[in-house]
């Protein structure tokens, strides 16, 4: 079976600006990928990338065995790629179900479906994107990806900013999203222990280059290490 | 540096496209036509032109043996006086040019005017109606009209028909003119003008204009517009507003109406007074041939209007000169040869010039809009005044 | 005695209801390297903003040099000696390399809008841009245009603007950031040269980097100042990690 | 008291016919420039070119005015989709300078056409029957062209305003505006989308065009004539914006012919000036949010 | 391209003097064309004005004739109503009116941007177009003012109908003009002008007063379109309403293009060539004209952004490279 997706050599950054270099990582189909590091080292940007939205300047990416290198970012969508991305980018001109109608595409995921998951959203239905809360906006940034049915969700920082009681119910729906839905997730978060928490597997990235990949599992179970790789020395 | 390479090819075609010559025999007389083929004003730029392309068709060859004429055309862009003056200047400068005729503007005419003083250079308006242009040059003369010509009997007339007369007219000097001729003959004959406003030329919607006469209710709103777009949306916004039911007759000098634009003015025109010098339905036989020439030439459904008869006149008039001449033109017998013209049987009836002013003495007659065959035209219902002379310069003789 | 270059007091900003700057004191001394560092959407770049004027503050002070500039313009902060890098090349990209630099020099000079004489006569600005240039290893590269720079010649072109206009205190903004890690050695190397007496903040997410060159940290965490001291400190800090590593609270 | 209510009626329903023309036609630019940041200025070609197809189905090929008037809007609609797809798409991301130029550009070559194709006259305008004469209301005549006018610009304007704020489509729209990247994040292909709201914005325009010929008369200076207009209500309403426009299209209209009702002698200077101190007050417009 | 900078020479070079002999050659090889020549002249010193805010200091403006317009009525007025018909002090009070109308203009729109900025450079001007038509009594509104006369230049030189004055007056002006500017694009106030156009931020971080030296230039433009607008009205003794309208602003912008911009010879080289072009295409196809405008619009910004010149450039490397 082909990997969800699979990075080789990629080099890129934004403009002449290079931000990733020679990332090579691949994902399991219903695998989940946690992506680490400290600021600024190019984890939204590896995110942006898989996504389309940086320069590409070398490498290759596959998605289900297929190159998407040269594939427009609205057709990476339609290909089942769904995004949340950092700043969450609700949009602030539609109502919050608009902001889920926009992204609809056929499948399991229905706009029930995603109340039903989320039922807070079912309550602000009428609000406008920029009347929601930052949590409110951060679950209909997860809904919307859902809406689109993808197969891959990239979500970047999707806990930030968030109250613990939030934190604890989209950490619910994300394992459940991971272990019942056969997503295969690829996760930006700052908290590294949580992230380690809900993943199978791990990269930590400094400077733009992989510093290390493995089982999450092993890198939670050695506090050391992690510090070594995510904080500082 | 490049740029060196650059300029030198630049001057040097800069050169060959100013040497490229002007090798002209001696029995060439070059006569200068000014009209405007761009910008707003090329509709009725474009009437002088047919106008004068049809003289040159029809007439282009009368002309004694060995002389030849080259006409130079150039496009002052609309009433823009800075380019005619300076298309004029180059005409006389640069093409030695032996006439200047054309000419649709007044602000254009006149400041073209003191150009031929200086340069005697016999220059023939075709349309230009300003009424003092002639005071600005004695190698001015002119073939169309003035609009006191058109406005003063019209004052009179009105007078004995309406009480309470309400104008509009464009605010450049032409309306002022007009709005000027009429009041005066009007009040004298014992009308009240009950109210008057000047429109922006440049204006889009005359409908407020016109609302403010209807809402004033007089018997008639005196109008004076340029002839094209203009005349035509003020004649809609007549209509639109419902002025002729609400028993407000339209009335003004013939730009109003003039025969092109009339079959785009639809039945609102229908019963519209008009003063003026030619109509295309005149039933005279030169007009009659004319007419039948100018649809040959451009098509059954169009009509010549005023401006194509001033342009037609006008060129009649050059050649007149030259063929007196007999192509060895000097400015000053050619004024003497202008001064002394007469055509009985111009498409609008007798004319002739004025020797004192050097202005048009022609016939005016009152039209009315109606139906004829199909058709809108200007049915002439009276003759207003035989031979007149422009009233202003009656009024105001130059000291 | 050390002295206090640049110093906020109180300095919030707020966005409607959203606060990214919360009561921020903070002390930058003279000669000393300073880093700023902080989560993602912390505020750093809000916080300086205010500091060069490029956002007015809701509510708090700005002084330099002891001086209050809360009201002053960037132009006038500029004068006063506050010398900036941005974290995204904002250079002249179509200028050459020298005229990047001498264009800084040149106001420093007062002579910027000089409007008669040329440019090229006022030679004390070409020379000291060359000298610049130099320090930087980018003589060589005086008449090439900026555009044509490979990335991390162009991050050094932007710490040489802002060191032509003699700062005090000097901002620097991610110097390292987007630099491909072949050319990033030099960028550090160039930090470590820069002239001693100078204060440097320097905002950067590169830990090495920050733990090599910084003597003092601030960590800024969601608009407050979170934690503030010398390097060794922070790095034990539970509540620094905590911050990064995103233990759970409670 | 009477004469003054009598000339306020007048104002509001002139003003109000004059304002639903301009912003009919202005609305597109709006929305193109609010979407694509791209500053047309040949966007007054759009509407000339509807009014052109209005009068000449009307008057060379007689047919009725409501297939006119769908023409108008479906022609400019389609034509200027492969303007877009030709020519527009190569500047999208070029500076402010080389888009006014190439749009102005554009603008001497639609004058020219026109003038060849159609000549310099003013375009006629064969109404129908029913449109033509007075409408009784409330004791008054009034025109019933503008009023038909009124009636529909104000119905097409509530059709879009539905199409926007209510549907799908509009929702997407909207998305775009707000942010291009995340539109495309979710499978909105903006680009087909952009090239799609060009063609409605100027089918629009051509629609205005059309339904305006009898007040903004046709003829080959048209783009030149009125652009700062379209211009004015577009800056001044807010790039991007549906309600902004509509204010500063009803606000232009109003005051301009109150203006030439009350006090001809001060021409248009009113509206510039006004123009100036709004966009002084607030850059972005009345209802934008950025320049 | 004519580099500036710290490092550029500010030296003239022989080349630069070719388009003041070709000047002087046309004088006395082609009287009959004077008249036009000084028009041309006129265009360039305007041109010139355009590309000090457009080229150098990438200010966009629609309504730059506004101040060549003020210039024009200025001088006109002063000559028609007051009866001051030296040549130079109109000059002077053109630019000294223009200049003021440029300070108090620029004060305005140089604190907005992008549309904002377009749209009131354009409302200014169509402004003045307003205030120019409905002041008739002063300027003659749409009938253009007429009556002006020009005394002769020092009493000496009559403004002649061949216009060989005029010629002369405007090339020297010209040569005025183009030194104005030269030495400020050379000097370390252009170096700043070019370097707001190409990174406004940057240059607020370097403590330069952007917005005044934005003023300054803008300032410095208009009194140099006034100078030329004065001297349209003394080679025509005549001004009308046009000069104020958005076509000369346009074609301006045109010419400019067409030549190149930001490259100070651009300006010589767009009005030659467009107004000879006029001048022989206008006379045999009036009614193809503006297509022709339009489509060498669309492909100069398509294929040639650098104009003329930068075409010229590009052409010539690819020679050089070939060799």
């Amino acid at each position: 079976m082909a990997d969800a997706l699979r990075l080789t050599g990629v080099r890129a950054g934004y403009g002449a600006t290079v931000v990733l270099e020679d990332i090579t990582l691949s994902l399991a189909e219903r695998g989940s990928l946690a992506v680490l590091g400290r600021n600024g080292v190019g984890k939204t940007t590896l995110l942006a990338t898989i996504m389309g939205h940086t320069s590409f300047h070398a490498g290759s990416i596959e998605y289900r065995g297929a190159e998407i290198r040269h594939v427009p970012v609205y057709e990476r969508s339609r290909l089942g790629v769904g995004y949340v991305p950092q700043g969450r980018d609700i949009f602030p001109s539609l109502s919050l179900e608009e902001n889920l109608l926009v992204a609809a595409r056929p499948g399991r995921w229905t706009l029930e479906r995603v109340y039903e998951l989320l039922p807070r959203l079912a309550q602000r239905r009428r609000q406008m994107g920029n009347q929601l809360s930052g949590g409110e906006q951060q679950m209909l940034a997860i809904g919307r990806a859902l809406m689109g049915n993808p197969s891959l969700v990239l979500l970047d920082e999707p806990l930030e900013g968030l109250a613990p009681l939030i934190v604890d119910a989209l950490l619910k729906t994300l394992d459940r999203l991971i272990r019942e839905d056969a997503l295969t997730v690829m996760l930006v978060e700052q908290s590294a222990k949580l992230a380690l928490e809900v993943t199978a597997q791990v990269v930590v990235l400094n400077r733009g280059r992989i510093m290390h990949h493995g089982p999450s599992a092993e890198l939670l179970a050695d506090p050391q290490r992690l510090t070594s790789l995510v904080v500082a020395s | 540096m490049k740029v060196a390479r650059i300029l030198t090819v630049v001057v040097a075609l800069f050169s060959v496209v100013l040497f490229t010559g002007h090798s002209v025999s001696a029995q060439t007389v070059k006569v200068g036509f000014i009209s405007t083929y761009s910008g707003a004003g090329a509709p009725q730029g474009d009437q002088l032109d047919k106008g004068f392309k049809l003289f040159m068709k029809l007439n282009g060859d009368k002309l004694p043996p060995g002389v030849k004429v080259e006409t130079i055309v150039r496009d002052d862009t609309g009433p823009n006086p800075e380019t005619a003056k300076r298309i004029a200047q180059e005409l006389i400068v640069r093409d030695k040019v032996q006439f200047i005729t054309g000419v649709l503007w007044t602000p254009n005419a006149a400041a073209i005017a003191p150009l031929t003083a200086e340069a005697k250079m016999p220059f023939i308006s075709a349309n230009a109606a300003g009424v003092a242009i002639p005071y600005a040059s004695p190698y001015f003369a002119r073939v169309s009209f003035t609009l006191w010509q058109a406005c003063y009997p019209l004052g009179q007339w009105s007078a004995k028909k309406f009480k309470r007369v309400y104008t509009a007219v464009s605010d450049f000097a032409p309306g002022h003119e007009a709005e000027e001729a009429f009041t005066k003959a009007f009040k004298e004959g014992g009308g009240e003008i009950v109210g008057a406003v000047r429109i922006p030329l440049a204006n889009p919607d005359f409908v407020p204009y016109m609302q403010r006469v209807k809402d004033a209710k007089p018997d008639a709103v005196f109008s004076f517009i340029p002839a094209g777009k203009q005349a035509t949306a003020i004649m809609k916004a007549y209509g639109d507003l419902g002025l002729d039911k609400a028993g407000i007759k339209f009335i003004g000098p013939g730009d109003l109406t003039t025969d092109d634009e009339l079959q785009g003015m639809g039945d609102v025109a229908l019963g519209v007074i008009t003063a003026h010098h030619y109509s295309a339905a005149g039933d005279r036989p030169a007009n009659k041939a004319f007419v039948a020439a100018y649809k040959k030439e451009y098509g059954e459904k169009l009509f010549p209007g005023f401006f194509v008869v001033g342009a037609y006149d006008a060129m009649e008039l050059v050649f007149h000169v030259i063929r007196e001449l007999k192509g060895k033109i000097d400015p000053d017998r050619a004024m003497e040869v202008i001064k002394q013209y007469k055509n009985p049987s111009s498409p609008r009836g007798p004319i002739a010039i004025d020797p004192e002013t050097r202005d048009i003495v022609q016939n005016e007659y009152l039209r009315e809009v109606r139906r004829v065959g199909g058709v809108l035209a200007n049915v002439e219902i009276e003759t207003l005044a035989t031979a007149l002379k422009d009233p202003w310069k009656q009024l105001h003789p130059k000291k | 005695m050390t002295h206090t270059a640049l110093e906020t007091r109180a300095l919030c900003k707020s966005f409607g209801a959203l606060t990214v700057a919360d009561q921020i004191d903070f002390r930058l001394e003279t000669g000393i390297r300073h880093a700023l560092i902080g989560p993602n959407g912390a505020g750093k770049t809000t916080f300086v903003n205010m500091l060069t004027g490029r956002l007015a503050p809701s509510s708090g002070q700005v002084l330099l040099g002891g001086g209050d500039v809360t009201r002053l313009s960037q132009e006038a902060r500029v004068k006063r000696g506050l010398g900036r890098t941005f974290q995204i090349n904002t250079l002249f990209r179509g200028m050459t390399v020298l005229d990047n630099v001498a264009l800084g020099v040149a106001e420093r000079q007062r002579v910027g809008g000089r409007p008669w004489r040329p440019a090229s006569a006022y030679a004390h600005v070409r020379d000291e841009a060359v000298d610049l240039l130099r320090t930087f290893g980018l003589e060589t590269d005086a008449r090439r245009r900026v555009v044509d720079l490979p990335y991390g010649k162009q991050r050094l072109v932007e710490i040489a603007i802002a060191l032509g206009l003699q700062p005090t205190v000097l901002l620097l903004d991610e110097p390292a950031a987007g630099v491909p890690s072949l050319e990033s050695g030099r960028i550090l190397d160039a930090l470590a040269q820069l002239p001693a007496h100078i204060a440097i903040m320097i905002i950067e997410h590169d830990m090495d980097l920050v733990f090599r060159f910084a003597q003092r940290i601030t960590v800024l965490v969601q608009g407050q100042v979170l934690r503030e001291g010398p390097p060794a400190e922070i790095a034990d800090d539970p509540r620094v990690h905590q911050a990064y590593l995103g233990e759970r609270r409670g | 008291m009477d004469a003054l209510l009598s000339s306020l009626v007048s104002i509001a329903f002139h003003g109000v016919a004059y304002g639903m023309v301009l912003y009919v036609i202005s609305v597109g630019l709006s929305v193109t420039m609010g979407l694509m940041g791209f500053v047309n200025l040949a966007h007054g070609v759009f509407a000339m070119a509807g009014g052109y197809i209005l009068t000449s189905s009307l008057g060379r090929f007689a047919l009725p005015f409501p297939v006119a008037v769908g023409l108008a809007f479906l022609l400019v609609a389609i034509g200027s989709m492969a303007l877009e797809r030709g020519l527009y798409r190569h500047f999208y991301g070029a500076g402010e300078l080389e888009q006014v130029l190439f749009t102005i550009g554009l603008i001497f070559m639609a004058v020219a056409i026109a003038q060849l194709v159609f000549g310099t006259l003013q375009q006629p305008v064969a109404l129908p029957p029913w449109l033509k004469g007075q409408f009784p209301l409330l004791g008054r005549d009034f025109p019933a062209y503008r009023v038909f006018l009124i009636v529909v610009s104000g119905a097409m304007i509530a059709a879009l305003w539905f199409g926007v704020e209510r549907t799908l489509w509009g929702a997407m729209v909207r998305a775009a505006v707000d942010n291009r990247a995340m539109a495309q994040s979710i499978g909105i292909n903006t680009r087909q989308l952009f090239a799609l709201t060009f063609a409605l914005g100027s089918g629009l325009a051509g629609l205005g065009g059309a339904l305006g010929a009898e007040i903004i008369a046709v003829q080959p200076t048209y783009p030149f004539e009125h652009l700062i207009y379209f211009l004015t209500v577009v800056s001044v309403g807010g790039l991007g914006s549906l309600r902004g426009p509509f204010v500063a299209a009803l606000f232009i209209g109003v005051s301009d012919t109150a203006c030439k009702y009350w006090l001809p002698q001060f021409g248009a200077f009113f509206i510039y000036a006004a123009t100036i101190a709004i966009l002084l007050w607030r850059p972005t417009g009345l209802f934008g949010t950025r320049v | 391209m004519s580099e500036t900078g710290y490092a550029a020479s500010p030296r003239i070079r022989w080349t630069e003097w070719l388009p003041w002999l070709a000047g002087v050659a046309v004088f006395f090889l082609l009287p009959e064309y004077l008249l036009f020549g000084a028009r041309i002249l006129t265009y360039i010193l305007f041109a010139l004005s355009l590309d000090l805010i457009v080229g150098y200091a990438g200010i966009v403006t629609l309504g730059h004739s506004a101040f060549f317009g003020a210039g024009a009525y200025v001088a006109g007025i002063l000559a028609a109503k007051v009866k001051l018909t030296d040549p130079i002090v109109l000059l002077v009070a053109a630019t000294v009116a223009a200049g003021v109308l440029g300070v108090t203009t620029g004060a305005v729109i140089l604190r907005t941007r992008g549309l904002t900025q377009l749209m009131l450079t354009l409302a200014i001007a169509a402004l003045c177009l307003e205030v120019a038509n409905k002041a008739t009594p002063i300027t003659g509104g749409a009938d253009g003012l007429s009556g002006v006369t020009i005394a002769p230049i020092f009493g000496l030189f009559r403004f002649d109908l061949f216009g060989k004055t005029a010629y002369l007056l405007c090339l020297v002006t010209l040569l005025a003009g183009w030194w104005l500017v030269r030495r400020l694009i050379y000097s370390p106030f252009g170096a700043t002008l070019t370097g707001i156009r190409e990174n406004s931020d940057r240059m607020h971080a370097i403590g330069a007063p952007v917005y005044r030296r934005l003023l300054a230039v803008y300032t410095i433009s208009a009194m140099i379109a006034g100078v030329a607008g004065a001297l349209s009205t003394e080679t025509n003794q005549f001004v009308g309403l046009n000069v104020l309208g958005f076509e000369p602003s346009g074609e301006l912008l045109v010419m400019l293009i067409l030549g190149g911009v930001g490259r100070l010879y651009g300006a010589f080289v767009g009005p030659v060539v467009f107004l000879i072009a006029q001048d022989a295409l206008a006379k045999q196809f009036p009614q193809f004209w503006y297509l022709g405008i339009g489509l060498m619009l669309v492909l100069v910004v398509l294929f040639a952004r650098g104009g003329l010149l930068g075409l010229a450039d590009a052409l010539a490397a690819r020679v050089r490279r070939s060799v």
